[in-house]
């Protein structure tokens, strides 16, 4: 039978580590949160999106798990991506006695009347997996621990340059439009082959938001219209599963006529790559549980945090990817 | 009485699940909660309101979720130009304009409204991508605008209150409300009648415009900036809590307060989901779904047993 | 006062008028006549603005005009009453009369108070008693069409238009409009009256104009021109007989062939009996809103009953059920024709076999040749008009969709047909038709129930007459008692 | 006046031959048979789906479930696979009947208007495929369900075929047998059909059942082309393509009318549109401008003129 990686690696797989601890901190007094005894808290998790991705799922099992370990309360509400939901989410989890809040926003703009609700009730707020851009840390907001988006489509970028020697024809399967993981995973990754790789050469850039279905029918038509396609950088690792069966479909090699990059980490990519189709993955860990909690509890106990918390995520390719596929998602 | 009752076939649901969150939840009939509720259904209130107008005059707009997005990014750029003014003046605007487009498609050109204001919905997804560099730009209300104040939660449910309130009394009592029924109601007849058909038509568009697009100045000041994602899949919302309302999609029948009692109904029901807080989020649609089916066979079956 | 000048008008596949002059005067009573499709009603829309002439002009008063749409007409002092009643079925009476033109307030808004109290009083002139606050769905066909008169007379124009407005009215109501009709003439307004009842001509009208196949073909006062020519101008053609070419008697056996026994509906049918033997015609005779469509629509199960019970041929047939009553051979030619009869996009053919497709096909697939068959014999024998069977019924003429619907049931071969006004909108020509027609089935053993509110037609018509008042039946005449003073003293009798 | 009527008729094969002369000119490689099998086979879910719709919108009606109920079917898909493909498809079809039978019954016994009716399954139901398959993805591996969605018969992809066939079946239906020409009546003039003694109920049942068990199918090939069942994001959004296809074909939401040819020269024109902006890499915002224009176009020219204006 299959497994299309997922919740299995919630807690078993690798955990987050933090990867940069200085930069300013915050503390309980700076912020003005309302301090409360750990154990005895309310824990309120906003998650943006339905759980219906790896990503999501094993987000959301790993901050239940966590909760559950650690012994304390945990409300859960899912925005079912809409921004509006969130909002009304947050102010419900209050309502419901929530005195500490983690939320998974759904967009990294939009959260402030939800933010000042948790603020007037002096509830601290982490923020996991995407940053909030023009709210204050230790303000709006207590901290963020995530990945760097803009950082993994630079690594993606860096993968791809050496694994094509520097010469490349690139289509971008983006992610989902409007969306700023798009936006970020894109700038990061043509950033950096501007700046640096002159020989690779981006020749489409289509959206196929975040689908299999979509990143198979776009990349069907991506090469047919330039044969001469070397490299693919999906957005996704769905996506990338998709331009799989699609240049398979096309009868060129994936991973050989064709290199195929992604992001995500999840298993079905990492198992890619031991079968040779894929070329490289960059991890965004969705593993926030344990340190989202124990981020909140080191709060509470008077400790300083850093007012972002970068995790270190992990890049699979060749060399790596056969030892490390049982500890993906 | 019961005539009456059964014409608010949506008040009275509401009413029962009020009661039955508040003896099932502390936190839940609490000002806080209904107040949180009330700021965040003020959005959808403005649409559905002008929701409600189209379809009593035998019309759909299924645009309305992507110019109330639209407006919301166009605020906020006005915002950061031209201040309060341009907050306001820009969105409306272009969502007066492609309410004018579609209203002139559909009624002069005797265009399928369904199709006209799909064509919308894409057309104002597309635009507002478009002004956004494919959604990479954020514009943010400067902090310290006037605009801002717009945003506070008193006043947005003021606003939309003010709104039914008016659209009530031009529904009920002016020539241009009894043209929409008639319209609605049969439109050859209309015509024959005398009545500006087409003027009528194309003016119930521009209405349902401007208030999606107020809808979008309401939350771009809200929300403090204008935000790219919002509004996908608000027009089924809307046309659901019409629908709730009492107000047949045939046309030339309905009531603004059916669909205010409608709104609040999607708001009350998904708030009691989520205070139950037994469902994941698959599972949560799975009941909002089957709750929708129960809402509105209910609904249909006590407005025909008032025939 | 309003002239139309040398105007045209072409429809797909159609030349509806053709280089039509035509001039009415103020305080005139003009009618204008024609076969069914000669092109009144498309003459009456290009004068309101409905339609734009394809050649030719309007003037009004002497001045040219153009009306881009009705409400130009409207403004420019024509009220129109159109063929079809052309109310909102969903608005109430009132708002039905004052529609456009809504009494209003200090503050601007509607007045409703004061609306219902003008619509009260207008409609008490006119003679209707109905509530102003009733939906106007609610009403029955002619109580409708007084309302839309009303609606045209309330507003002070200088031409009124009515294009059949008696097409579904009792003796009663034609009357009180004689008398709108007169005082408009009185008030020097020009009329115009379109009917094909020739006798209300005579009783109202003084000038008359003929269109035939969208041609004047004569024009000038009625009383120069009898009514025999006046139909044969109409036609082109003698008419044999007089008015009405109904036979009288029947042959009837004294099998039954539909018995309906305490037919009961809450609030509508309160006890009708009703017998029918083969070969005969029975008249339901009434006031409007007495039942009549009521029991038919019960007897072919599109009524629920409450109680009651209907048998055909000796076999009792399932209440409420139409397929049922269709397969027992039971079927009903409904008054609106519009609303309950054709579907105005399909096209003839299709209109026709309908109802008999299922005994058209092998396993679900329809025999085109059967269906050819079929369509051949009954457009032949029913000499329908259209240019081809491919045509939309919604294009032909009233008469032709009339007999297409008549084709619909016959195609099923049934034992009793129950003809609510079969008559109605149909021109002189086409009524002799389908009168003959209703005859020669009588003839062949079909049990008839016929409903008219022509009640010379039914007079001439029926063998014998059922009389219903609110829904239950009170009286049955026969022979020599089947006078139209029998069945009015009958129908006005009420104790 | 006949030229007029022509465009109408035929305006959707005339964009059609029109979009693919601008092709051959402008789009590399684009009178390949490979590049014109991969049009055909991305067109086949939203054609086959458009299939049922165009039934539904002749009764007057819509279905705004479909979607849903192609996710439904995904996620029963490899839960049945043990029992073999044929069991399984066959799983998925019933399911897809069902979902047809409940908007049915919404619609005829309950009277909920179609649009509402459906669009509760358009919500419930895609939680429902989600809560089946527990939210994951889930490769296929059974050969024979991967043959159907990657092979070939003489060069013609299998979903193709079968599309194919789902398109003859539909005309014949409409056209050739009585249940058509009694669900064009019943939307023509639905009160006039009762009149008749059409069995109007059981017509829209029926209609409501075959667009549920059209999605399934599409459903299925579409996963079968997919090599994996996707309940989260198969089938977003495919109602409107659907439902575009169909009145760009001629179909008129009015009911009353099913035009199946046009039906599939709508789809293929609505994918034609998308394959030549991807092709030349137009930016989405840009694409969907384009595309609402282009739709618009497409249904102006052959809208229902009135007569006389
Ligand atoms: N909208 C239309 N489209 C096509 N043909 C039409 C249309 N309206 C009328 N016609 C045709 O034009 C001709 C004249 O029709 P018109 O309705 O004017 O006849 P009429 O004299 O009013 O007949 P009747 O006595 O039945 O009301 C007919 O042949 C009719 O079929
Ligand atoms: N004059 C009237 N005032 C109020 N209601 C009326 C009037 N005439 C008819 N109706 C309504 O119309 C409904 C239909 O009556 P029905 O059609 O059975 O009567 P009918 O004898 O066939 O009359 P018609 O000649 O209009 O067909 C009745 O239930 C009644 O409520
Ligand atoms: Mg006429
Ligand atoms: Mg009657």
């Amino acid at each position: 039978e299959n497994n299309g990686g997922g919740g299995s690696g919630a807690t078993g797989g690798g955990q987050q580590t933090a990867s940069n601890s200085s930069g300013p901190t915050c503390t309980l007094d700076a912020y003005g949160a309302t301090k409360v005894d750990f154990s005895k808290a309310v824990i309120g998790f906003s998650q943006s999106e339905a759980e219906a991705n790896p990503f999501r799922i094993t987000e959301t099992q790993s901050i239940t798990d966590e909760a559950q370990k650690q012994g304390v309360q945990l409300l859960k509400r899912n925005a079912n991506s809409n921004l509006s939901q969130q909002i009304s989410d947050i102010q419900g989890l209050l309502a419901q006695g929530a005195n500490l809040l983690v939320v998974a926003p759904l967009n990294s703009e939009g959260l402030e009347p939800a933010l000042k609700a948790a603020r007037d009730k002096k509830v601290p707020v982490v923020t996991i997996d995407r940053k909030l851009s023009s709210a204050t840390p230790c303000k709006d907001y207590l901290t963020f621990i995530g990945s760097d988006f803009v950082a993994q489509g630079k690594r993606a970028a860096t993968q791809l340059v050496k694994a094509t020697n520097g010469t490349a024809k690139v289509a971008i399967l983006l992610g989902a439009t409007g969306n700023n993981v798009t936006t970020d995973r894109t700038s990061g990754f043509t950033d950096y082959l501007k700046a640096n790789a002159a020989g690779v050469q981006v020749v489409a850039q289509q959206t196929g938001d975040f689908t299999r279905e979509k990143g198979q029918s776009v990349t069907e038509q991506l090469l047919q219209a330039h044969p001469d396609i070397t490299a693919i950088y999906a957005e996704n690792d769905e996506m990338a599963l998709g331009a799989v069966t699609a240049i398979n479909g096309a009868g060129k090699k994936p991973g050989t006529d064709i290199k195929v990059f992604s992001v995500d980490g999840t298993r079905n990519v990492v198992q890619g790559i031991v079968n040779g189709q894929i070329n490289g993955d960059v991890e965004s860990n969705p593993r926030f549980g344990p340190l989202a909690l124990s981020t909140l509890k080191d709060f509470l106990d008077g400790k300083a945090i850093p007012q972002t918390i970068t995790i270190q995520d992990k890049e699979y390719d060749s060399a790596n990817a056969a030892a490390q596929v049982g500890s993906a998602y | 009485m019961i005539v009456r009752l059964q014409r608010q076939g949506a008040l009275v649901v509401l009413v029962i699940l009020l009661a039955l969150g508040g003896l099932l939840f502390r936190t839940f009939l609490t000002t806080y909660t209904l107040g949180n509720l009330a700021v965040q259904a003020s959005f959808l209130a403005m649409i559905a309101l002008g929701m409600t107008l189209v379809i009593i005059s035998g019309g759909i707009d299924l645009s309305v979720g992507s110019v109330y997005a639209l407006s919301g990014v166009l605020a906020a750029y006005g915002s950061t130009r031209w201040g309060l003014a341009g907050a306001l003046i820009l969105p409306l605007l272009v969502s007066g304009v492609i309410g004018l487009i579609q209203g002139t498609l559909i009624a002069r050109l005797r265009m399928a409204p369904f199709i006209v204001t799909l064509c919308g919905l894409l057309f104002a997804r597309g635009l507002l991508q478009l002004i956004t560099s494919e959604g990479s730009t954020t514009y943010l209300v400067p902090p310290g605008s006037a605009f801002r104040w717009l945003g506070d939660g008193t006043v947005l449910v003021v606003i939309a209150v003010i709104a039914y309130l008016v659209g009530g009394v031009v529904l009920q009592r002016t020539p241009f409300g009894m043209r929409l029924f008639a319209v609605g109601g049969n439109e050859d007849a209309a015509s024959l009648m005398g009545l500006p058909v087409a003027r009528t038509k194309i003016s119930v568009y521009v209405v349902s415009g401007l208030l999606a697009g107020c809808a979008g100045v309401m939350s771009a000041a809200q929300l403090g900036s204008g935000v790219t994602v919002i509004g996908v899949g608000l027009e089924l919302n809307a046309i659901a809590a019409v629908v709730i309302g009492g107000t047949m999609l045939t046309g030339g029948s309905g009531a603004v307060s059916g669909t205010l009692a409608g709104v609040a109904l999607l708001f009350v029901i998904q708030e009691l989901i989520n205070q139950l807080g037994r469902f994941n989020s698959n599972m949560q649609n799975v009941v909002s779904g089957a709750v929708l089916v129960v809402v509105v066979v209910l609904q249909t079956l006590l407005s025909r047993a008032r025939r | 006062m309003l002239r139309a000048v040398g105007v045209s008008k072409h429809f797909a596949g159609v030349q509806a008028l053709r280089e039509v002059d035509f001039e009415l005067r103020p305080g005139q009573v003009h009618t204008l006549v024609g076969e069914n499709g000669a092109g009144k009603s498309t003459l009456i829309k290009v004068l309101t603005g409905v339609y734009q002439p394809d050649a030719g002009r309007l003037e009004l008063d002497g001045e040219p005009v153009s009306f881009s749409r009705p409400l130009d007409a409207q403004a420019a002092g024509i009220s129109t009453v159109y063929q079809e009643v052309n109310l909102v079925p969903s608005m109430s009476v009132a708002q039905n009369l004052f529609l456009g033109h809504e009494p209003r307030n200090r503050l601007r808004l509607i007045d409703f108070p004061g609306m219902q109290a003008q619509a009260r009083e207008l409609l008490s002139e006119l003679g209707i008693s109905v509530d102003p606050r009733r939906q106007l769905r609610t009403l029955g066909l002619g109580v409708q069409q007084m309302i839309a008169v009303a609606r045209a007379v309330r507003a002070r124009a200088k031409v009124v238009i009515m294009d059949e407005p008696s097409s579904s009215l009792e003796p009663r109501e034609v009357e009180t409009l004689f008398a709108v009709i007169r005082r408009l003439h009185e008030r020097d307004v020009a009329v115009l009256y379109v009917s094909h009842r020739l006798e209300e001509l005579y009783q109202i009208c003084d000038t008359v104009t003929v269109l035939r196949d969208g041609r004047v073909v004569h024009s000038g006062p009625l009383a120069d021109i009898g009514r025999l020519e006046l139909v044969a101008t109409m036609l082109g053609r003698e008419l044999s007989g007089d008015r009405t070419v109904f036979a009288g008697e029947h042959h009837s056996t004294d099998a039954t062939v539909l018995r309906g026994k305490g037919l009961r509906r809450r609030t509508v049918l309160d006890g009708v009996d009703l017998t029918v033997h083969p070969g005969e015609i029975v008249g339901l005779g009434g006031l409007l809103g007495s039942g009549r469509t009521e029991t038919m629509k019960a007897l072919v199960g599109l009524q629920p009953l409450d109680s009651g019970e209907i048998e055909v041929a000796g076999q009792r047939v399932r209440a409420g059920s139409t397929p049922a009553a269709i397969r027992a051979g039971l079927v009903l030619v409904p008054e609106d024709r519009k609303a309950e009869g054709i579907i105005p996009n399909l096209s003839v053919r299709e209109n026709i076999v309908l109802a008999a497709l299922p005994r058209l096909s092998v396993a679900g697939i329809v025999s085109k040749r059967k269906q050819r068959e079929i369509v051949d014999t009954f457009m032949r024998r029913l000499r329908i008009k259209a240019a081809s069977p491919e045509q939309k019924v919604g294009e032909l003429s009233g008469g032709n969709q009339q007999k297409v619907m008549l084709a619909r049931w016959l195609a099923m071969s049934p034992k009793v047909l129950l003809l609510d006004e079969p008559t109605r909108g149909i021109d002189v020509g086409a009524k002799a038709e389908v009168q003959a027609l209703v005859d020669e089935l009588a003839g062949q053993g079909l049990g008839i129930v016929l409903v008219s509110s022509d009640l010379e037609e039914l007079v001439e018509g029926a063998d014998r007459v059922v009389v219903l008042r609110e829904g239950a039946s009170v009286a049955e005449l026969t022979g020599d008692q089947v006078t139209v003073d029998g069945v009015m003293a009958v129908i006005a009798d009420d104790h | 006046m006949l030229k007029r009527t022509a465009i109408r008729d035929y305006g959707v094969y005339l964009a059609l031959v029109v979009l693919v002369v601008i092709n051959v000119v402008i789009t590399p490689s684009f009178l390949t048979g490979d590049n014109l099998r991969t049009q055909l086979v991305q067109v086949v879910p939203v054609l086959v789906v458009a299939l049922g719709m165009a039934l539904v919108i002749g009764t007057e009606g819509i279905d705004l479930s479909v979607g849903s109920v192609m996710a439904i079917a995904a996620a029963l898909l490899p839960l049945y696979l043990g029992y073999g493909v044929v069991a399984s498809i066959l799983v998925c079809l019933i399911a897809g009947a069902a979902a047809g039978l409940l908007n049915g019954s919404l619609v005829t016994f309950a009277g909920v208007q179609p649009i509402v009716a459906t669009l509760a399954l358009l919500v419930g139901g895609r939680g429902l495929a989600l809560v089946i398959a527990n939210g994951q993805l889930k490769q296929l591996y059974n050969p024979d369900l991967l043959a159907l969605g990657t092979s070939s018969v003489i060069g013609i992809p299998l979903t193709v075929l079968v599309a194919l066939v789902l398109v003859i079946i539909v005309a014949l239906l409409v056209e050739r047998t009585t249940f058509g020409r009694q669900l064009v009546a019943v939307g023509g003039n639905r009160r006039a059909a009762e009149f008749a003694g059409l069995p109007v109920k059981r017509t829209l049942l029926t209609v409501y059942m075959l667009s549920g068990v059209f999605a399934a199918i599409a459903g299925v090939l579409a996963s079968a082309r997919l090599t994996a069942s996707d309940p989260s994001s198969l089938g977003l959004l495919i109602e409107l393509s659907a439902i575009t296809a169909v009145v760009v074909g001629g179909t008129p939401l009015t009911g009353g009318r099913v035009r199946v040819i046009g039906t599939v020269a709508g789809a293929l024109l609505m994918q034609l549109i998308s394959a030549t902006l991807i092709k030349h890499d137009v930016p989405a915002s840009v694409t969907q401008m384009l595309e609402a224009a282009l739709i618009a176009a497409a249904v102006l020219v052959q809208r229902e003129r009135r007569n006389g204006k």
